[in-house]
């Protein structure tokens, strides 16, 4: 099977992988980089659990056709820690025990941090919104949002 | 047969690839093709790309708003000038979606998607397309209708006039999830006013029919009047003439049929 | 367009385990030499917390700090048999088959620790800091790590335990259904307020009120994730959820999570929320289960919600705006109930 | 938010510990903050192969022909499995405790049972070839007459579902069609009760809809051994199914799971694995089945629906007297659990409520849908919402307050349970108490001084005399009513308290014989 060759960053490191044809970003993440952090929930763009940041924006890996991020930057969950010391958004949901199994958690980070990005003091709709393409099974969401306020809270008392 | 992907710089090698290519689809933002990738659909085995500046294209500066095909909600949520869009914008998918689905691809989504589909309609929008023959402008409504036979096509541009008023063009999609939902119904309207008086409605339904239909009676019952009370009432009892609404798992024709007049009314009324 | 709103309540008690197969869970606790405890278990951790909830009755059992044990879960080669995490057990069998290895490791290390102290195990009680102490005399003490590395490498002893926790199964009789179901049994009643539109049959969750009563709440964080995740589930499946949105005719079966309902996060309300405990005789530390039974009250409580609200009773799930807009049409208008 | 009552119960609570009570961080969280957590798709093997099934199109045909020869030529394809290849082809979870027959195929063979059965698996290199392969599968198919709702299915004459339950129901004690409780004189109660009411629930299907979609990765390992990674929630389930269904030793398997990401009741009928191992064995490689959202929601096992049937007598001033109740559990073609949920269903019967007279018979009825099977709640969910929308109809019916109703009629220590059971350590006054104070529901004084600990008991614990034979039911007296919409004046006067203890107190029924003959306690015992 014919294979394109493909570059990008993925988080913050350059990388170069073979593809093939139709090959979508979550399988390019998980089974050829080797990049677990993103899920697969559905693959229909329904639940969130892919979810990834290319070039700041939140996308789908799993709608995503892996070569149209050539040259692109993709930031996934794997790489928003500073170092050893894990983002506010991190610190955050485990303070509020915003996650049961774990499973969508690495796709709601990515979608709240995509939105803390952006917007550093977000409203609770603001919240409830960033966060309504994923599905969450087991928390009911309400810890959720709360650990987005409170790492929201966070980063504007350090501001 | 492995897929191949084949990526052009104009819209028009594009469109030749796509209509000389039964197995061919064009991939916009990939909320479409991919998932039917993903789902095993192997009636797939060329995705085509373009990278056509022009269909990323927004051209809101004059009366005649120009959606390029490859225009994502996200941006049209970005775009000022186009504020009376972003309720329909909004009420796709979550913002992953909006990041990536596009007004062309939207224009394929069958029900209970298309949401923003319904509101290019209210807006009597005109779709340009490219295909084997060469580019033309099609009428939205007429579009639709032959949208099965749409695949080897590829849509370039979206055009509408651009409501006289921001209270002129109103949007609603009744969803049971709260805030990303599919449609149970989407409604849009448009009500040029004419001193006090309604000259050109258009009323636009989302799942009352396989395909976004116009609401005519409704548009009638509108037409030539003032929006008041009885006007309102008229056009929310005409609003489920002439519609053919479906099962699905979100409601039933009953549903929605009950309902669809409810919602107009309330819209018309400002109430939603 | 009017909206009523309602309150309506449900009471409810669940059955804590599946007697009715027989039900054994086993757990293996041992120490590495520098006292630390890793609890061997084949128990599934699916979220609600199994690993963290048997950790901490291990080392209260132990009388070790938590951060000194580890649990290691579900290999079929190091993990001793469970029958799995369903039925309410998880807390309640595995719970008591933890602290069974781990009575049983604590011996050993009250032995060793005697040892090296001198005195009899029985004199020795655990501060729950890491050491071993005379009783009343705290500065006769030892670490439980100078502890592992004398029963290892000085007495040749194993600080290790095994633990089982087997309700045998009951017998039914055929004729009366005369059995012993479960062991313990847990209980809830919620109050749920909700806002019925009478033009399109939609109902809003206002707010929750419940209380429960789990026996013992053993890690309250962790009852309030099953309690709050539970109660949206209950919601859920009140409201929105199936797969055969037409049952019984098996047709236009939802495909993915547009045509599946689930509340989203602008669909949920406020949940306050009362634990009772009242311990069960042979629950681990009391504890029963509240994995399951959190989202049974709501599904009536709504219903009964939506009669208050507009005086229809739906009592077919799920709770569709078409089933109270039909009930509502049917009955010439909504009918609210005293307020409540 | 969450309060702790630490003042109700206190007297039976030694509070004084050191881990137990704390609000602990979970041992598992920064693995799933990080997104470290280890679930099983997160295993990356070299070579591995990729496993889809050819589902039926199907609610119930006869298989005429498989074809599968252009499907074995496909590109990328490795093997393509039938059913003559599985071991034992033939299986039901529970006969793992030795409870009911062997009948559901790993690949449907002759006939498919439901819209969805898996007839063929494919492995492939590639999902895509995999998708490729199916599309290259012929199926003739002799569709037959099929039965979706549970009364239909048990009338005569209605499609035999599954051969090997011919009256479309579980069969209980190799008897009875259904699973009885006798509890009392219901018929005798029902006659001379003020009030009766009788209504029907239903509940549809649901979908457990985790987030992780059931599957499997398994690899062949040293020494002749395969390693699974599974999302199951039982492991020792899979692994005792797995060895049955691919007649090798358990300890061929190694597998690892642990960590899942949602279950929910989803994840216990071992869907993926045998067919991934069996792959894994046939190729030599590591083969992955994972199933996709679709097939999760449509052809994974629901929640089961449930049809109840609910007849109450209660008398003037709030006490139910008789309960009587027919359930159906909807099993979908094959039994998995449900057998076992309509146990637990009539255990659970008449709810947690003291009523000296109750009868239940609760079916586990065969229908070509998607088989069906645990679910948080299971056995109980969809009865609770019976019993409780029961409860608000007749506290209606009689003019009381819901609240005040339940507690009238709670059970308390001492009662004695339609199983047969004294209640112990019973809490549902208080939890109705105290859901009342939090939610500012007025409820009179002397509810709010009722106990689960007083007054219980008693006469309360006697067993009432049971008919041996259900004799026809008495004609009901004209003056009861059997609406609730139109409640007669509200009778504000307190109801009597409960009756006095009486002495001596019965005797108690005799403990369960233990290792009865219907259920084997040795778990994993295979009969072969």
């Amino acid at each position: 099977m014919a294979k394109t060759a493909l570059q990008f960053r993925h988080n913050g490191r350059d990388v170069a992988i073979f593809v093939d044809g139709g090959t979508n970003l979550l399988v390019a993440l998980r089974e050829l980089i080797g990049d677990m952090t993103p899920k697969f929930g559905c693959g229909q763009g329904g639940c969130g659990t892919c979810s990834v940041l290319i070039d700041g924006e939140l996308h789908l890996s799993c709608l995503t056709l892996a070569e149209t991020v050539a040259g692109r930057s993709v930031e996934t969950l794997d790489g928003i820690k500073d170092g050893p010391n894990l983002h506010p958004l991190q610190r955050a949901f485990a303070d509020n025990f915003a996650a049961q199994c774990g499973y969508c958690t690495p796709g709601m980070l990515m979608a709240a941090k995509a939105l803390l990005d952006r917007n550093s003091q977000p409203s609770r709709a603001e919240v409830v919104e960033a966060i309504s393409g994923n599905i969450c099974r087991c928390t009911g969401y309400e810890p959720i949002i709360n650990a987005v306020l409170a790492a929201a809270s966070v980063s504007r008392a350090r501001a | 047969m492995p897929v191949t992907v084949k990526t052009f710089t104009s819209s028009g090698e594009a469109a030749a690839a796509l209509s000389s290519d039964r197995s061919a689809r064009y991939l916009g933002g990939g909320t479409l093709v991919m998932r039917a990738l993903n789902e095993g659909d192997v009636s797939i085995s060329t995705i085509v790309r373009a990278n056509d500046h022009a269909m990323m294209r927004i051209d809101a500066t004059g009366s005649r708003v120009t959606l390029g095909a490859g225009v994502t909600f996200a941006r049209i949520l970005a775009e000022r000038d186009l504020a009376f869009l972003h309720p329909p914008a909004r009420s796709i998918g979550g913002p992953a979606v909006r990041n990536m689905g596009t007004v062309g691809g939207n224009l394929f989504a069958s029900n209970p998607y298309g949401d923003f589909t319904v509101a290019m309609l209210a807006l009597d929008a005109t779709v340009s397309v490219q295909g084997g023959l060469g580019s033309r402008e099609v009428p939205i409504e007429e579009f639709l209708q032959s949208r099965e036979r749409q695949t080897g096509t590829l849509v370039l541009a979206i055009s509408f006039t651009k409501p006289a008023s921001a209270d002129a063009f109103r949007y609603c999609k009744i969803a049971r999830i709260k805030p990303k939902g599919g449609a149970v119904i989407t409604l849009a309207a448009y009500l040029p006013m004419n001193g006090s008086r309604i000259v050109g409605a258009r009323v636009a339904l989302g799942s009352m029919a396989p395909i976004p239909i116009r609401a005519r009676a409704a548009e009638r019952a509108l037409e030539g009047r003032s929006l008041d009370a009885s006007t309102i009432s008229a056009a929310a009892t005409a609003a489920v003439e002439g519609t053919s609404p479906g099962d699905n798992a979100l409601a039933s024709a009953w549903y929605r049929r009950e309902i669809v007049g409810v919602h107009l009314r309330r819209l018309l009324s400002g109430q939603e | 367009m009017t909206r009523h709103r309602g309150r309506g309540i449900a009471s409810v008690n669940y059955p804590i385990g599946m007697n009715l197969g027989g039900d054994p869970s086993q757990a293996l606790v041992h120490s590495n030499p520098s006292g630390k405890f890793t609890v061997a278990l084949s128990s599934i951790d699916l979220g609600q917390g199994m690993k963290s909830v048997t950790r901490q009755i291990c080392a209260e059992t132990l009388g070790v700090p938590v951060e000194d044990v580890y649990v290691d879960t579900a290999d079929s080669d190091t993990g001793p048999h469970c029958m799995g995490s369903f039925a309410s057990r998880g807390t309640h069998r595995v719970g008591n088959a933890v602290m069974a290895a781990a009575r049983e490791a604590r011996g050993v290390m009250m032995e060793a620790a005697a040892e090296e102290l001198e005195v009899n195990a029985a004199d020795l009680e655990t501060d729950g800091r890491g050491n071993i102490h005379v009783k009343g005399a705290p500065h006769r003490s030892i670490s439980t790590k100078d502890v592992a590395i004398a029963a290892q490498f000085k007495q040749g002893k194993t600080i290790s335990g095994r633990g089982i926790f087997l309700v045998p199964l009951s017998d039914v009789d055929p004729e009366t259904g005369e059995m012993s179901p479960a062991t313990c049994y847990a209980h809830a009643c919620l109050v749920a307020e909700v806002e019925v539109d009478d033009e399109t049959g939609e109902v809003a969750m206002v707010r929750m009120d419940s209380a429960y009563e789990l026996g013992r709440a053993l890690n309250p964080r962790l009852v309030e994730q099953q309690l709050v995740g539970g109660a949206w589930m209950g919601v859920s499946h009140a409201l929105y959820e199936t797969p055969e949105p037409y049952y019984p005719d098996p047709v236009h079966g939802p495909r993915d999570f547009v045509e599946y309902l689930m509340p989203g996060p602008g669909d949920i309300c406020p949940h306050d929320i009362a634990v009772l405990e009242r311990p069960a005789p042979d629950g681990p530390f009391g504890a029963k289960g509240p994995g399951e039974m959190c989202a049974n009250p709501v599904l009536p409580a709504v219903a009964n919600a939506i009669f208050n609200a507009v005086g229809v009773r739906i009592d077919d799930l799920p709770i569709t705006p078409e089933k109270v807009l039909r009930a509502i049409k049917a009955q010439g208008g909504a009918r609210p109930q005293a307020r409540r | 938010m969450l309060e702790l009552r630490k003042d109700i119960f206190a007297d039976e609570r030694d509070d004084n510990l050191k881990e137990i009570g704390k609000g602990t961080q979970r041992q598992d969280m920064l693995g799933h903050v990080t997104g470290t957590s280890p679930y099983f798709d997160d295993h990356k093997l070299q070579g591995m192969l990729h496993l889809k099934v050819v589902r039926s199109a199907h609610s119930h045909a006869r298989l005429r022909r498989v074809d599968t020869s252009e499907a074995e030529r496909s590109q990328g394809v490795r093997r393509v499995i039938r059913g003559s290849d599985v071991p034992r082809n033939l299986n039901t979870l529970l006969s793992l405790i030795n409870f009911g027959k062997d009948d559901e195929p790993s690949l449907a063979v002759d006939k498919v049972r439901y819209k969805g059965e898996p007839i063929v698996a494919i492995v492939a290199e590639s999902p895509r070839e995999a998708y490729e392969a199916i599309a290259k599968v012929k199926i003739d198919y002799e569709p037959l007459p099929a039965v979706f709702d549970v009364e239909e299915a048990l009338k005569p004459g209605a499609p035999v579902v599954n051969e090997v339950y011919p009256k479309n129901t579980f069969t209980y004690y190799e008897t009875y069609d259904h699973q009885k409780l006798r509890f009392g004189d219901a018929d005798r109660a029902l006659a001379s009760a003020d009030h009766v009411l009788e209504q029907r629930y239903e509940m549809s299907p649901i979908e457990h809809a985790p987030t992780e979609t059931n599957g499997s990765i398994a690899a062949p390992d040293t020494n002749g051994r395969y390693i699974v990674y599974t999302s199951t929630q039982a492991l020792f389930f899979s692994v005792d199914t797995c060895a049955k269904i691919l007649d090798v030793p358990s300890n061929t398997f190694h597998f690892i799971g642990g960590t899942v990401g949602g279950g929910f009741g989803g994840k216990v009928d071992t869907l993926t694995e045998p067919l991934c191992i069996l792959g894994a064995m046939l190729t030599g490689r590591p083969v992955r089945y994972v199933f996709g959202r679709e097939e999760e929601m449509q052809y994974g096992p629901p929640r089961g629906a449930e049809r109840i049937y609910i007849k109450d007598g209660v008398t003037r001033d709030g006490r139910i007297v008789a309960r009587k109740i027919r359930a159906y559990f909807d099993s979908g073609a094959y039994t998995r659990l449900s057998s076992y949920a309509a146990v637990k269903c009539a255990a659970h019967l008449p709810g947690p409520y003291t009523i000296p007279n109750v009868y239940g018979d609760v079916y586990c009825v065969f229908t070509n849908r998607t088989p069906a099977t645990a679910m948080r709640g299971f056995g109980v969910t969809a009865m609770d919402f019976a019993i409780e929308c029961q409860m608000d109809k007749l506290a209606h019916l009689v003019g009381m307050d819901p609240m005040e109703f339940r507690i009238l009629n709670a059970y308390r220590d001492g009662d004695m349970k339609a199983h047969r059971r004294e209640a112990k350590n019973t809490a549902l006054i208080e939890c109705v108490q105290v859901a009342a104070e939090k939610a500012k529901w007025p409820i009179r004084e002397e509810f709010k001084r009722m106990s689960s600990r007083k007054d219980g008991g008693g006469a309360r614990a006697a067993v009432t005399p049971t008919p041996r034979e259900t004799h026809a039911p008495l004609a009901a007296p004209p003056q009861q009513r059997t609406t609730y919409d139109r409640p007669p004046v509200a009778t504000r006067e307190p109801p009597p308290p409960p009756p006095p203890p009486v002495s001596p107190p019965p005797s108690r029924p005799t403990a369960p014989s233990h290792g009865a003959t219907r259920f084997s306690s040795v778990f994993g015992t295979r009969r072969r």
